[in-house]
């Protein structure tokens, strides 16, 4: 039986394993950098341990450490959290030596799903679908357009040698077949002096869709559905939601079985996610395999019901799954934003510093994910990522309007956010109808980088206020003024005043 | 007292006409707002006004700079008074180029590429300052001599702060 | 259509209103009154009213003056929360007079379910079981024998001109009938000189199981199950909970139809609330009916799904119900808990006051409806009630574990609250095994006014804490530290700090 | 210097050994605590002792007494220093009851029942106050005179405030 767990992480996801572990009754043991002291996950655990500078390879990626700790606080069991060390399989093995539980996957997962080459076989076998391409580069003019017919259009044609789309060709129409190839060769062979090529299916317009599952130590594996992550910036997703407005249940239901039939080819166990790509028409092909809680998850956990790190926990500690496939199902719709300490009208700039004052939005179908506080000082180490907003409706238009009510009672000063970037997303109409792929961002960068404005009238009481603070401060320094009647809340007040310097 | 206020760069005259607690009235450029203006926790003010709520943030920045920030936007909004008036015209001669290099925000110092007492020329990066694993470069607009150097590689560094002096 | 709402209430449940109307893009009008000036809810609207002085009869109670603000501001209809002008059918009138939606059904429904004779005979008239007993005083022995076998043992006699508990007598046995009513008689006439009594059906172990019910304004009503409301102090709910533990499938359909056949034999319309006293045999009978939004409403929004405020409006705008019955249906299990500005220590005596600092809980399956924030100070006029925390579990037990871990991570300083209380709930036995009635506080009220202490470290420790803050007062009011590296944040923490004076 | 501590009314004796910033070595009743000890937000500290967290909300009351809200309970802790143990023992003397009707909380005085110079029974209610709607009498322990009234009915009132002075 797990009693006690060390949480190899920091920030909201910390914070959000303690959470259900302090729901099933287990002990939480903390670790923290140099720079993590005054983090809330450091202080929201049962124990907590120093174990290192602020740079993260000194501290929260020092496995000797780390498992240090784990023993001498009698630690049954580590979660990883994601990042870090959650899918070292390295360390995944040091704690099976130490007789620690590592809440994951085995090694053998981890390794095979860590490599690009050897997932896409393992995946290829299994029966699973893989974007459609060359194994092996090709040197031979008919080989390849063999091959191009053979995979249909479009296609990309890649440098084997290649780099900074030199000897790349885009293939759309059956007349361009052989010129392209002619073409990309004797640029490749120009650029790299070496002309074979490899050859890919091309997916114009691409959806990331992916699938959670959840697999025990026993062979039984279920899925809980997707999640649409086509909103990307920089590769960085940045919002996500389920159901996948362009899903189907037909599609849902194959996908659903391929990604166990993934899972189940590498003999996982616990959470993990199976990344595909999609198209228009719902082709989808295998991308990659997270061996770990994805940031996203609270999604799914909002629409089908299931804690996802409670199961982790349970399988980690040798539980059967409690839930059946057929038991499982969607019930309205989520969307999770994630709000980052930058400036998104600076060319999002990470924006550390310290939160003077947030206020949360709170009320009925809103989920918020997050460690930061009043006064809490964002250290320059880590991910800027301050907090998850997620939000449930019983539709997708519903939950929509819920997360704009939502960020607009979300306020947090001192440091710049994503907030006003976040607003704008929700405003535009390829998102509104669910019509989005992951060009999303680019495609409508122009509206997105829209500056909204005050009224005159605003502009003027701001004026007014700055002015009345003003006022207030200079009061405040030459004379403090006397009570007439005595108050012991303002007497606290004072005196917090005074130990706040 | 009558004050000029410059908003996002807009001067205009500035003039309380009563404050009485929490309601103030005030004209600006010859429009006259009453105003029921509370301040809800520190910095944190709530305005009705004609029925209309109002929610700001204040931050006072130095001297008598102040960002207020709206649902919409961020201001920047300074009380003009003599003494501003007049320090603004003092300054406005002797300043006329930065004299020091600043970051906007607080990092890590990563690189400094000068020594004391060196020439550099306008364009040429001075200093690496990274935060939140982006690195920045920091570089001289013109040709100057570096004065003193404040800060050292590995250096956690506050936004705003001197690094870097000029002569 | 309804384009702007005048919410006539205030506190947390005029945020919950506002919330919706800005999720639903309706603009929202405040009317407070002198004492709530720095209220949550005045702050929270688009426009916001000063109504009167701090006494409710002349600020939130003052019809005219509120229609006159509705008037003023072109609000197209007014939603009245609960409490306050909820239940008022003149209001509902002089509403309707103006053309201004009152949302809520009409003063017909109103008064036919305020008034308890009424609402009984209508009820009766419906085929509602409502709790056996004669309708008329009786002064005849064998009559009031005849009648007591009719309704059937355990009975409660009591005095038609009584009070103080003279004249009542609870039968239990045969034998005894006989002998009780003329006791009861007798006693009556000593003490009111009018020896006429009333018999009722006496429920032993009752529980307060309530359904939610939805009526547009053509003729179509639906149930949303029930609320199991039996944990009660001074019949004041403390703790609700849905699906009731007690509840069977059949009983829960059966109870369900007659709730939509009570409100139909009102003409109901919007969302209302059947009142049930129901036994360990799951014996139901009609109490009454809130023709309004319950105070627990929440626990119902999370498990059926439906926004009971969004629904509401969309009522009162005249549209059809959007969903049918037999697609409704029960996911997960919720919980709501009152917290209320009280020292449960001192026989829950209100402790009005300041809230210097409050933390909400957050994370997977927490809802929190409240008004309150740091720096608040609870004003003195109004329900001491400061907010609803309200969880999602999977299953009756994950809910009891959130709502543990909530009240845990819930801290608020400077008032005393009714936390510690609501725990101790949680870890009596009866809770957890979901086997309770109306009478499960005095029951364990031994358990239940437990104190824990500190250990013999916690209270050094807290010593030395105290000593700490001692000296950093010491420190600050002699001499305010040089500052080494010029700071913003800290010249900012300083003009804070100078400015909360 | 050593100190007196009083924890709920138990006396300790109480040393500071050391202090460096976040950590604090103190000595109670001759156990050692080293602790690494943090003021998150103004009034709220995190302790760690032994790898445990403790998280505590200290609140200033008259004098050198707290308050420390625990997770579990509520400590009146008192720092007894020399000039305390003075007033201590000046104060024993002249206050064996107390000089005046106040409220544990804030409400709003219903209805004042004496006038200044009345002579009360003890055990006679002199004043009602009502907090939240509920109403609370307060009564003179024992025969008294009434001194000063410094209150009226309808009045606003804190917690702990004087109403009815004694002679």
């Amino acid at each position: 039986m797990i009693k006690k767990i060390l949480i190899a992480n920091r920030g909201e996801i910390a914070i959000r394993v303690m959470n259900t572990c302090r729901e099933m009754g287990i002990k939480t043991v903390a670790v923290y950098s140099e720079a993590d002291r005054t983090s809330l996950h450091t202080q929201y655990a049962d124990e907590a341990y120093c174990i290192g500078p602020a740079p993260s390879n000194e501290s929260y990626l020092n496995t000797d450490k780390i498992l240090e700790v784990a023993m001498k606080t009698g630690a049954d069991a580590i979660h990883p959290g994601y990042g870090f060390l959650s899918e070292n399989a390295n360390f995944a093995e040091q704690c099976q030596k130490e007789g620690i539980t590592f809440i994951g996957p085995d090694a053998y997962a981890i390794n095979t799903m860590g490599d690009k080459i050897t997932a896409r076989k393992t995946m290829t076998a299994a029966g699973v679908p893989v974007v459609p391409g060359t194994a092996e580069p090709i040197t031979d003019i008919d080989a390849a357009v063999k091959k191009i017919m053979e995979i249909g259009l479009p296609v990309m044609i890649k440098a084997s040698a290649g780099g900074g789309g030199k000897g790349m060709r885009l293939v759309e129409k059956e007349e361009d077949i052989l010129s392209s190839v002619q073409g990309a060769k004797s640029e490749a062979l120009a650029a790299f002096g070496n002309d074979s090529v490899y050859i890919e299916k091309y997916i114009s317009s691409p959806h990331h869709i992916e699938f959670q599952i959840l697999a025990d130590k026993h062979g039984n594996c279920i899925h809980l559905f997707e999640r649409e992550c086509s909103v990307q910036r920089r590769h960085q997703k940045v919002v996500e939601e389920t159901p996948s407005p362009i899903m189907t249940p037909k599609v849902r239901q194959e996908m659903g079985q391929h990604a166990v039939a993934a899972a189940k080819a590498v003999n996982y166990s616990g959470a993990g996610t199976i990344e595909f790509i999609t198209d228009d028409n719902l082709n989808y092909y295998f991308l990659e395999m997270n061996t770990r809680l994805q940031v996203e998850h609270p999604i799914t956990e909002q629409v089908v019901g299931i804690d996802l790190v409670r199961e982790q926990i349970k399988i980690a500690d040798g539980e059967k799954l409690s839930v059946k496939q057929e038991e499982l199902s969607q019930h309205g719709h989520a969307i999770e934003m994630r709000i980052y300490a930058e400036d998104p009208d600076n060319n999002f700039m990470p924006n550390p510093g310290t939160i003077h004052h947030i206020q949360f939005p709170l009320g009925p179908g809103i989920r918020h994910d997050t460690y930061v506080h009043n006064g809490y000082k964002i250290p320059i180490y880590y991910d800027p990522m301050i907090s998850k907003l997620v939000v449930w409706g019983n539709n997708r238009m519903e939950a929509i309007d819920r997360m704009k009510r939502a960020l607009s009672g979300f306020r947090i000063s001192g440091v710049k956010t994503s907030i006003p970037f976040l607003s704008r997303i929700l405003e535009i109409d390829d998102f509104k109808k669910g019509r989005y792929t992951t060009h999303f961002i680019p495609k409508n960068e122009e509206e997105l980088q829209k500056r909204e404005t005050c009224t005159e009238d605003g502009e003027n009481i701001a004026a007014i206020t700055a002015f009345v603070a003003f006022q207030n401060q200079l009061q405040k320094q030459i004379v403090s003024s006397p009570n007439v009647v005595s108050s012991k809340w303002k007497e606290f007040g004072r005196k917090k005043a005074v130990t706040r310097l | 007292m009558s004050y000029q206020i410059d908003i996002n760069g807009n001067i205009k005259d500035f003039e309380i006409l009563n404050r009485n607690e929490n309601s103030i009235s005030a004209r600006i450029d010859g429009k006259v707002y009453d105003l029921d203006l509370l301040e809800t926790e520190p910095g944190l003010f709530n305005i009705i006004y004609k029925g209309k709520n109002y929610n700001f943030e204040v931050i006072p920045k130095e001297n008598k700079t102040f960002q207020v920030a709206t649902s919409k936007n961020t201001l920047e909004i300074e009380i003009i008074d003599a003494e501003s008036r007049y320090m603004k015209n003092r300054k406005g001669a002797e300043e006329e180029d930065a004299a020091y290099i600043s970051t906007p925000m607080p990092g890590q110092v990563v690189k400094i590429l000068v020594e004391e007492g060196q020439e550099v020329k306008g364009g040429e990066t001075v200093i690496i300052v990274s935060a939140m694993k982006m690195e920045s470069e920091y570089k001289v607009v013109k040709d100057r001599i570096i004065k003193e150097i404040l800060v050292k590689e590995g250096d956690n560094i506050e936004g705003d702060q001197p690094l870097i002096l000029f002569e």
